[in-house]
Formats: C-alpha cells, structure tokens, sequence
C-alpha cells in the first residue's frame, strides 16, 4: 500500500506524496556517559525528509531507525490512546504521535525535550513513578458499600455523561508535567491524579467521595492549582482538566460548609 | 516559573502568562503596602516628617512609580475578579481567555481614564 | 523511503547538568485539613472585598480633586477624623495584609524547597505582617488629627477651629 | 542476575493479563511482569465493544451468540470453548461493570448494546445488538479499569520488563519428549529496561498474556510493541503455535496509516462505498451488507480496488461514509475515530467520507491451549504450569475469523479462567529446581547483539520484511506469493545474523530490544507464511485465490506449527500428531507442520453465506 493523502490542489492529484525537509532538535541526555563534570545534557540537531501525514513520532522513529540508534523515548500505539510519548515540542507539552510535522512549522527547526518536573532517564524518557504513585494515592477505583448486585448497577445516561470527560484520561502526564506548580518542588498531586479522582468523585455508583477528598484536602492537593490552564491546552484527549479540578474545589467547599 | 534547568522555556498560553503576572503584580503590591503603611505610620510622628515623605510621591520619578502601581493593582484586581469567576461559575473554565481580554480592556479602559489625569497631576502642575 | 541526509548528528551543543534519574519518590508528609482550603476561600472573599475597598481608596486620593499633589498631612487628617473613613482604611489593611501575606506564603511554598530556607523566609514574612499590621493600626486609632504644638499651616482646616 | 520466587508470574499486563491477576493476586503470590506500564497495553486501543447477550436492549441468548461465533470463524471454532466464552460472556460483562467500568447506558439505566459485524438474531436472521460499549473507546475503559481493580488489590507489577525467555524442565525444542510425558514450566528470564539487568523470576506457575503480533505487517491497527514475544517464546521452547496462517484483516483502517476505524462506524450506520459511490456490500453480502464478518468485508473492499473502482488518486482505497449521520450521534458514540480522521488525515466526518482500506489487526492463532488456559505441547498434552490468554494464545473460539468485539470477551473469560486455574495449581503445586545458569541464553543472545561491532541496521530488515509480509501474505494469497514471502523471510534471517545495534549502553537501550524483537517478529512470519502454504483452501482470514473454496475434507483441522532441529524433525515426521506436512530445512531446524482436531457439538459445517 502506497501512503495516500488526498488533498484538494491539483498538484497533489497525481498521487505522489509532497515530500519536506525539516530539521529536529533533540534535547540528549545519556546517563552512562560521565564527563567530568558529571552526566551533562546536549541538543542534537538531525535533517530529515518527512512526508505529509507524517507525525514527530516518525520523525523520531526516522532518526532512531536511520541515523542515530541510540535515540531513546517511549512510544507504543502510534495513534494517541496509549500515553506512552508526550514529551515537549516547541516548547509545549503533547503526543509526539498525534503531533502533525505540517502543524509545528516544520520552516523552522522543531525542538524536542522530555516532559518537565520529572528525573530525565535518558534522552525524552523520564522516570513515571512520581506520577504513578500520585495517581495510586487518591484511589482510583470504584468504592461501593452494601451488596453488590447480581447483574449490573443501575446509572442513568444523565449520571454517566456527568463524568465522562475524566474517563478520557490515558495517564500520560501530558498535563501534569506542565504544571507551573508541578514544577516547583514536584510536591502538587498534579491535575492527572485529580482528573482520576474526579472521574470517580462524580460516579454515582461510588461512595468513596468522602475519601478522595479528604486526600485531596491535602496542602499538597488541589488547592495548589493556582488555575494556570497548561493542563487543559496540553491534554490530547481533550479533557477540560482545569474545569475537573475546579469541580472537586466546589465539592470539597460544599463538604467544608 | 516557566524556566527549566538547561531546558527551553515552556510556552504556555494566556492562561499561564496571566497567572505570571497576577504573582508578580501581587507580590509587587505586597512590598509596595509595607512601605506604604510604614510612611503613612509618619503622620504619628509628625505632620513634617509625613509631608516630607509624601512629598517625594509627588517627583515625577514617584509619580510614574506610582501610576505602575496603579497598573500593578488594577491588573491584579480585575485578573483577581476573573480567577474567582472561574472558579465558580460552572462555564468559567471554557471562559477563561475570552475573560481574560475582558479583563485586559477593562484595564486599558482604567488606565486610560486614570493614567492623563495622574500624569498632569503629577507633571502639569506648577 | 526517506533519504539520510546525515549519520550524525548536525549540531551538537552542551546545556546544563540533570538530576540524578530515578530519584526516589516520597510525597514529605500528607498535611490533611481544611486550613488550605479556608486560605483558597479568604483569599477570595478578601479579594472581592479589596476591589471596593482599594479602589474607593485609590479614587477618593488620586483621582478626587487634585489627586495626589493633593495629598499631604492635612488631606490624611481630614479623612481620619471621620469614623467611616477609618473603618474603611483599617479594613482594607488588614484583608490586604492578610491576603497579601498569605499570597506570599503560596509564593515561599512553591519556589523554597528546602524546609530551612521555607522557615526563615515564613519567619520573616510573619514579622513583618505583625509589625506593619500592628503600626497600622495604632496609627489609625491613635491618629491626632491637630496635634498641640504643630504648624497650623500643615493641620487640616478644623484643627485652628 | 537477580532471582525472584512467586507462585504465580503474569507475562503481559494487557486486559488478560490483568484479568488473571485480578483472580490470582488474591489465591497466590503473584507478580506481573510487562514490558509496557500496564495502562499502555493495545488493549486500550479497542474501540467498538464487547459482546455478551446481556438482551438489555433486544431479545438474545448466548446459544445465538455461539452460533455467530463459530459461523463467524468458518467451523473452526472449537465449539466448547466457544460455547463457554459466550455463557460466560454475560458475568464477564457484569463483572467490569461491578468493578466500575462506565458503559453507556440505555434509557432505563442498563448497560446499552449496539450491532457489531456478524452478530445476529435467531442464526442469522438479521443483525442484532449485542456489544455492550463505552462510547468507542470501550477497551480503553476496560484496561483503565483493570488497573485500577489492579491497584485497589495492591498487585506487584514490575513494569518495564521485558520476559525474553521461558525456562521449563525438559527442552522441547531438542529433545524428543515423548507423548504424556511431564513437562513443567518452572520460570521466566526477564530483562530490566530502565537499569539493563537481568531477572529470573521462578514461579510454580506462569501466565502468559503478552497480546498480538501486527507488526508482522506493514499496515497495521496494531501497536509498535506488539511483536509476538509470547508467541516466538513458546515456539523456540518447542511448543507448537495453532492456526497462525489466520490472520484477520480489518476492513477499515485509515487509508495508507492503518490506524483503525471501530467496526463501531458501520455498527451505527456507517456505509462504505467504492468510487462511484455504489454501497458494494449489497453485491457481496446482501443480507447484513456492511455488517458481514471483517474477512469478508476486507476482501470485497480489496475486490473493489483490485477491479479498478478504488477511490483517491492511486484508487487504493474505498471510502466510509458516515455523512448521513447526525453530527451529534457521532460526536456520542464515535468520538474518537472521528478525531482520528480529522487528525491524521485531515478529513472531516460530518461531512467527507474517510479513506479506508484493510489493515492487519489480529492473530487468530497463538500457543494452543484447553479451555482452562492450559498451554499444550501437541494436541493433547498440557505444559503443567504454563497458561496462557488472550491474543497469545489460541484456545480456539475465533477458529478463522474472529467476530468484532469477541476478543475483549475472550481477554475477560479466558484472562479469568487462566488466573484461576494458575492460583489453584499455584496452591498444590511445589517450586522446582531452576537450571544452574537460567539466563545464559538470554545474555549470550544480548551479548551477541550488542556486541557485534557493526552490521546492517535492524530497521531496514524489519521494514524488508512488513513490506513482502503486505505484498505476499495479506488478504489475498497464493502459493506464489507465499513461496515468495517464505524465501524473503529466509534471506532476512540470514541479514538477521549479521546486524548489529548502535546503542550500546546499558540503560533503557530501546535499540537492544528492538533488535530482539525483529528476532520474535522473524518467527512468527515464517510460521504464518508456511502455515499458509500448507493450507490450500481458503477459510475465514485465510484465503487462497489458487484454492479458493473451503475444503472440509482435508482441512478442517488446526494447524499446530513446530520448529525442530532437522535431525529430529525428521524423526518426529512420523509421530507428530496428525502430521500434515513441513517445509524444507532451513539453517539447521524445520518447520514441522501437525494437526488437533477441531471440536464440534451442537453445529455441522454449512455454506457460510451473509
Ligand atoms: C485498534 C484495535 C481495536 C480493537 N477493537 C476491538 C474491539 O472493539 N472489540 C474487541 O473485542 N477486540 C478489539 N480488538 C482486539 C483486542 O483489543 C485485542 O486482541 C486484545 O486487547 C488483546 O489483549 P491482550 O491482553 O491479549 O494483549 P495486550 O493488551 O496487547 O497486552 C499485551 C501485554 O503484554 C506485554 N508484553 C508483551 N510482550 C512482552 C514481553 N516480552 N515481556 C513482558 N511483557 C510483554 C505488554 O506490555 C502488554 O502489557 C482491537 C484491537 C486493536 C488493535
Ligand atoms: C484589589 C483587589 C484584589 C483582588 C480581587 C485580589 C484577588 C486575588 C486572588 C483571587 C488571588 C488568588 C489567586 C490564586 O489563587 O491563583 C490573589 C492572590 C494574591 N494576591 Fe490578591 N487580590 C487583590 C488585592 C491584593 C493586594 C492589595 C495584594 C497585596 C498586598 C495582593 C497580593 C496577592 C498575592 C501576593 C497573591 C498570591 C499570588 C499567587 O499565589 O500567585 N492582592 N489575589
Ligand atoms: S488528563 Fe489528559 S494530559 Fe493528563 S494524563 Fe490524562 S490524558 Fe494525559
Ligand atoms: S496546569 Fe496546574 S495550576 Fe492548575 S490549572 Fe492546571 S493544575
Ligand atoms: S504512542 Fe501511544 S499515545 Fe503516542
């Protein structure tokens, strides 16, 4: 199968695929390679030829697989479902496979960093475990009392659209590695746990709420937003992070008076 | 602050640049009120002693201080309005930058009715 | 299906050191309660508050008449001895210094990381609440508009009544 | 070389690899090994539903279900285990939504279900619905929420692992172990990403769960990850793999990406139409049109283009047009895909019809196993410890062709019964004496790897190979086309031996394991080409234009493919079970080609007619 994209000019009827060059510079970081003043970083810059529909993830892929093997990142689906490569383009925070070449400007030289407010483990991968262990922290999971039903439990499609836009969430710290908060001393929650809590905070099949927000009550918790809206613009799946985080403010204000 | 050891800057949108300039507006205000409640304390010295001081709020060098810390307040304060919308009106977050150019016209239009006045107060006079 | 323009890397430049990877994780200490959440609240009542408070204040003394070349010894004593304008002023120094303070707070936990540097410059912060807090005050209720001795010249009008 | 000891060891935590956690973690020490953070398994990227007749929404039962099923697969579905996956179908749906798994709803409040590609009424009559679904974004929720069940239960994952070896105590793939003898599987060697050490973990029982092998092919819906590992695993152990020639195409994949369009689209009204914008289907599967299994809708779709009436500029593909339909309902129930479109190609919905064309997205076959997960080592004889679900394996409910949305629920049912029994067994069961030096086959293969000093670049050889995979063994096959694929696979392997990595570092070396994974990838082509070979018919995924017709009298059987040194290759010809045939020595080893039975109970073989 030949790569087909079929755009309205003329030009491109013939079927060929319009073909650019675009340069990539790569924040390094190689662990195991000690100067004398320690592991030191490096940006690295790489030419390549990229075609339309072609993403950073290809790029990326382009390099590793033709230049330079050693590239190092996460990737697994290709297509944004997984969470497994937001890492920093231009300067912001997204998913290098659903991140267009033709839409970052490829005129100029596009950059790409690990994600920030995480140990960097070597070139755009960094260390998960903070943000795991963040997300465990506020029990993300279904916290029923009484008898479990023989069949399932009854939730109008009102209550399920309720908190449909938390479910989205596929963890991939996108949102929390942008946070200007998150930043400082990597103490904050950050929104990711937060959209996970609020996913089940306003499940009317749980009863946990009362839990989640005494976790979240926490000086580290969701007070820290200070509602700088990095999280929203970088979510690939569009969840309106801040407006979740938001939503547990008031319910924890609700509890409190 | 969005600057990272050795990294680029993170290009945040509206929503992280008004945030930048709410901290340092408040925190600009915050010092501004130390000194401003201590020279005002003057007047319990003595009438001389507080003229002198709030003598010099009238040089021109004070005078443009002072209409930046006008600027500082008037920021933080509608911005300050803005945050509080967002947090409890339920559309408020999809709201947020459009209330945030209501936010800075709001400040222009202030600043436009305060800044001549001021200024010739400041610089028109004898 | 791409052409290798390059084996290697074009450009090659050093930026800074990185942490160590794999930095061991441990949120310091769970702090549960509502005191967080009772500072988010005040920090927004006082906030609509101030609004009305300041801006009357910034009105009534730079805009109102010849604003700030008017304001000397006489203006400030003139406003005092009204009982409005010193609940008014002493309102607005309290919220504002505790809302300011608390800000700063925010501020000192999000960009001091090491607890000592967080204490002293909490400390700090603290003492000079109370101290401006405290001044503030007694000056506007031990305010003496006409005080004996002065130059009548500075007084406000009613003081050489 | 670290060594750990739990009664039971996961290999892959996808949905059944979390499945059999959730079961076992609560019986026996159980630790989840998965070279991926669980939440990034393709199980997240199934979209359109799963199936279980639940009849919340209309009148259904799961006699109808197993009937779809087994007509869906061509009669080689193995009909027990069909029928056990369709009744436990119904608490597999119930379960996750206990475990808090938010499906959309139906107007009273029930789990709501919709039509899904070869699910009828009454065997046959007409569509019917019965995939229960969250939006189209179903497995995702289903992987999120096995984790979560996963954290609520407090199980030990050790993330970024990659199993490169199975240990078990007589080597099958040398030595000739003769029918009903024991044989135990007793560990797994590991490899450590993030730090370059290596693991071995012994276990009394292991579960292998490790997902697919898409990127055999080219165009695939299939993740960059899923390279067979567990499947190659097995199969260099000596153990047989069932029915790899099926492989099933799914019909729309965005066109040239493979990025896959949800079954879901034509479920809720979706109508593909070829370049003069005639609905084809009416002409190939006139009752259930759009809805006819993927194979058959794959290969009309590849008719259509092969005949000249494809669409776009190269008329390489058809088109799906979902214009007809309410922006609102897409937005409700197929707000991904539609994002997909609009992403990666640029093509709006609501308005334009998408370019789809067929893209690889499952294997039907896998290590072989009885229905309580068991993995067998021929047609009859168990591995004692050794389970394995999920797209790994091959307990045969798909036979030749899965039904869309069937492979969710056989992750549930089979991910549980496979957790259970390993717990159970786990429980009377005893540890057994590793081997002195467990990883030396995993170091020295590493070791070679990384050490060569320079070599052709393992990139160029994979990409060699998607690319003959798609031009020689995709929906349509021939014994040409095979024999050609066959023989690129062979000078790949040789290209194979002498390629070297760049990365030679220690830490997170992704180039070292890319290059052990072209190895699994390599394996599993070659047995699904001679598997193909050697089937001359065409049934379900499988079809061969120089043998176009079904052939029951010779071929309704599964294959069991397995790979011997030639020496005893030879020798085993005679007594392989069912022996069907094996190709040409090649390096030293032969594919040897056996055959199991396919069980049938309530259902003959009939014409499969949509
Ligand atoms: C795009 C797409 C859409 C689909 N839609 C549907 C649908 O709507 N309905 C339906 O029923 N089916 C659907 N399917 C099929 C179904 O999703 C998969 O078959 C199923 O999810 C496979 O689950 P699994 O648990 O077997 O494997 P996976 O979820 O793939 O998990 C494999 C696990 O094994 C681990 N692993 C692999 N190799 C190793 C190794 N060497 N060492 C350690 N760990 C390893 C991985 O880390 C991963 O955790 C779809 C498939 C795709 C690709
Ligand atoms: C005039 C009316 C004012 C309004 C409406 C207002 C509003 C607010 C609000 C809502 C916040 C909280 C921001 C957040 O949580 O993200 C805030 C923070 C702050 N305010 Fe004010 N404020 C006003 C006046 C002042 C004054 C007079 C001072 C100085 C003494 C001040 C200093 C601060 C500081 C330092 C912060 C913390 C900033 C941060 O954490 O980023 N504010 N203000
Ligand atoms: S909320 Fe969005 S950005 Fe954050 S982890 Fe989830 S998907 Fe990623
Ligand atoms: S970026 Fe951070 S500050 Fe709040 S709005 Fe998002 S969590
Ligand atoms: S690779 Fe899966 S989200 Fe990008």
């Amino acid at each position: 199968m030949t790569a087909v994209m079929e755009k309205a000019d003329a030009s491109t009827r013939t079927g060929d695929v319009p073909s650019f060059d675009v340069t990539i510079r790569v924040r390094r970081f190689n662990p195991e390679s000690a100067g004398e003043s320690g592991v030191e970083s490096r940006w690295d810059e790489f030419h390549i030829t990229a075609y339309g529909t072609d993403r950073v993830l290809d790029a990326l892929h382009k390099i590793k697989w033709e230049h330079d093997g050693s590239l190092t990142f996460r990737r697994s689906c290709a297509h944004g479902v997984c969470g497994s490569d937001a890492m920093r383009i231009n300067g912001r925070n997204r998913l290098a496979c659903k991140t267009l070449l033709k839409d970052v400007n490829p005129d100029k030289p596009i950059t790409v960093e690990p994600i920030k407010g995480l140990p960097v483990v070597k070139d755009l991968v960094v260390d998960m475990e903070p943000f795991f262990a963040s997300y465990r922290e506020i029990m993300p999971f279904l916290i029923t009392n009484g008898n479990e039903p023989t069949k399932e439990r009854i939730q109008s499609a009102e209550q399920r659209e309720r908190f449909d836009d938390t479910t989205k969430c596929i963890l991939c710290a996108a949102c929390t590695s942008s946070c200007p908060v998150f930043w400082t001393d990597g103490q904050y929650f950050g929104p990711a746990a937060i959209v996970n809590a609020h996913r089940f905070i306003f499940d009317s099949r749980d009863d946990g709420a009362q839990q989640r927000l005494e976790v979240l009550n926490d000086k580290e918790g969701v007070w820290r937003c200070r509602t700088t809206f990095n999280c929203t613009e970088a979510c690939p799946r569009g969840i309106e992070v801040t407006k979740a985080i938001q939503e547990v403010k008031r319910a924890m204000i609700t509890r409190a008076f | 602050m969005p600057t990272a050891q050795g990294g680029t800057l993170y290009r945040g949108r509206e929503g992280m640049w008004s945030w930048v300039a709410h901290r340092v507006t408040g925190f600009a205000i915050f010092f501004f009120l130390l000194v401003h409640v201590t020279d005002t304390a003057l007047v319990r010295v003595s009438p001389e002693a507080y003229n002198a001081v709030i003598g010099t709020y009238q040089t021109p060098l004070m005078g443009l201080g002072e209409a930046g810390l006008v600027a500082a307040i008037v920021f933080h304060a509608f911005n300050g309005i803005r945050i509080i919308l967002v947090d409890f009106l339920a559309k408020g977050p999809r709201y947020q930058r459009v209330m945030l150019w209501i936010v800075l016209g709001l400040f222009v239009v202030t600043m436009a009715g305060f800044l001549p006045r001021h200024l010739m107060n400041v610089f028109g006079g004898q | 299906m791409t052409n290798a323009t390059h084996g290697t890397p074009a450009v090659a430049e050093r930026v800074g050191t990185l942490d160590a990877p794999r930095s061991p994780y441990v949120r310091k200490k769970t702090t549960r309660g509502n005191y967080e959440l009772y500072s988010w609240v005040f920090m927004r009542a006082s906030g609509v508050v101030l609004v009305v408070l300041v801006f009357g204040h910034l009105f009534v003394n730079l805009m109102v008449g010849d604003g700030v070349e008017a304001i000397d010894f006489a203006f400030v004593g003139g406003k005092w001895t009204n009982p409005f304008w010193q609940v008014w002023d002493l309102l607005m120094l309290w919220l504002a210094m505790i809302h300011g303070t608390n800000g700063l707070r925010t501020i000192i936990n999000d960009y001091a990381e090491r607890d000592v540097t967080r204490g002293v410059l909490k400390g700090l912060l603290y003492l000079a609440f109370t101290i401006v807090v405290v001044l503030g005050t007694l000056v506007i209720f031990t305010f003496e508009p006409c005080p004996a001795g002065a130059d009548p010249e500075l007084l406000a009008s009613f003081c050489t009544a | 070389m670290i060594t750990h000891q739990y009664d039971v060891v996961i290999v892959g935590a996808g949905g059944a690899g979390m499945r059999a956690a959730l079961e076992s973690s609560t019986e026996a020490r159980t630790a989840v090994i998965s070279k991926l953070y669980p939440t990034r398994s393709h199980t997240g990227a199934a979209q359109g539903g799963m199936c279980a007749s639940l009849a919340n929404v209309e009148e259904d039962n799961w006699e109808w279900h197993t009937f779809d099923t087994v007509k869906g697969g061509d009669y080689l579905v193995d009909q027990d285990a069909a029928e056990i996956m369709a009744k436990e179908a119904i608490d597999a749906v119930f379960d996750l939504e206990r475990m808090g798994l938010p499906f959309n709803r139906t107007p009273e409040g029930r789990i709501d279900q919709r039509r899904f590609g070869g699910h009828t009424r009454n065997h046959g009559e007409a569509a019917v619905r019965r995939a229960c679904y969250a939006a189209d974004r179903t497995g995702h929720m289903i992987l999120q929420t096995l984790y979560q069940n996963c954290v609520k239960q407090d199980v030990e994952f050790f993330n970024e692992f990659y199993v490169l070896d199975l240990i078990t105590d007589r080597d099958l793939a040398t030595e000739d172990v003769e029918e009903g003898a024991e044989v135990n599987a007793t560990g797994v060697v590991a490899y450590d990403l993030a730090t370059g050490e290596i693991h071995v973990f012994q276990a009394k029982a292991i579960v292998f769960a490790t997902g697919g092998a898409g990127k055999i092919f080219k165009t695939t819906s299939n993740a960059h990850t899923l390279t067979g590992d567990g499947m190659a695993l097995a199969y260099r152990r000596g153990l047989p793999l069932e029915d790899m020639e099926f492989f099933q195409f799914h019909p729309t994949g965005l066109a040239g990406l493979g990025i896959l369009l949800s079954e879901a689209a034509r479920g809720e009204g979706g109508i593909l139409r070829n370049a003069e914008g005639e609905r084809f289907m009416e002409r190939y599967a006139p009752t259930i049109k759009d809805l006819a299994p993927r194979d058959i809708v794959a290969r009309s779709m590849a008719n259509e283009v092969r005949e000249g009436r494809g669409a776009g500029p190269n008329k390489d593909y058809v088109l799906l047009d979902l214009t007809h339909l309410e922006p609102a309902h897409i937005d409700a129930k197929l707000p991904d895909i539609t994002e997909f479109a609009r992403t990666y190609l640029g093509i709006e919905p609501y308005t334009e019809p998408v370019p789809v064309y067929p893209t690889a997205h499952y294997a039907m076959g896998g290590v072989p196993t009885n229905v309580a997960g068991e993995v067998l080592r021929n047609g009859h004889d168990v591995v004692k410890g050794l389970y394995a679900a999920g797209e790994v394996a091959c307990v045969s409910v798909h036979g030749s062709n899965r039904l869309g949305t069937n492979s969710l629920l056989d992750i549930n049912v089979f991910g549980k019964r496979s957790g259970r029994s390993a717990a159970a067994y786990a429980k009377t069961a005893s540890f057994i004496d590793l081997p002195e030096d467990p990883a030396t086959r995993v170091e020295a293969q590493l070791t070679e790897l990384r050490e060569r000093p320079e070599g052709e670049r393992i990139a160029d050889i994979r990409r060699a190979l998607q690319e003959t995979m798609d031009a020689n063994a995709q929906v349509f096959r021939t014994g040409e086309s095979l024999n050609r694929a066959l023989a690129d696979i062979r000078e790949l392997r040789k290209r194979y031996e002498n390629a070297s990595v760049q990365d030679k570092g220690k830490m997170f070396n992704t180039d070292l394991l890319e290059a052990v994974e072209l190895g699994f990838l390599l394996d599993i082509a070659e047995v699904t080409v001679v598997g193909a070979l050697n089937r001359k018919e065409s049934r379900g995924g499988h079809y061969r234009e120089d043998f176009p017709d079904r052939d029951d009298a010779n071929y309704m059987q599964h294959t069991m493919a397995y790979r011997r040194p030639t020496a005893a290759a030879d020798e085993a010809d005679g007594h392989i079970a069912g022996y069907f045939d094996h190709v040409e020595e090649f390096d030293g080893y032969k594919v040897v080609l056996g055959s199991k039975t396919v069980t049938q109970t309530r259902y003959e073989p009939m014409e499969r007619k949509y």
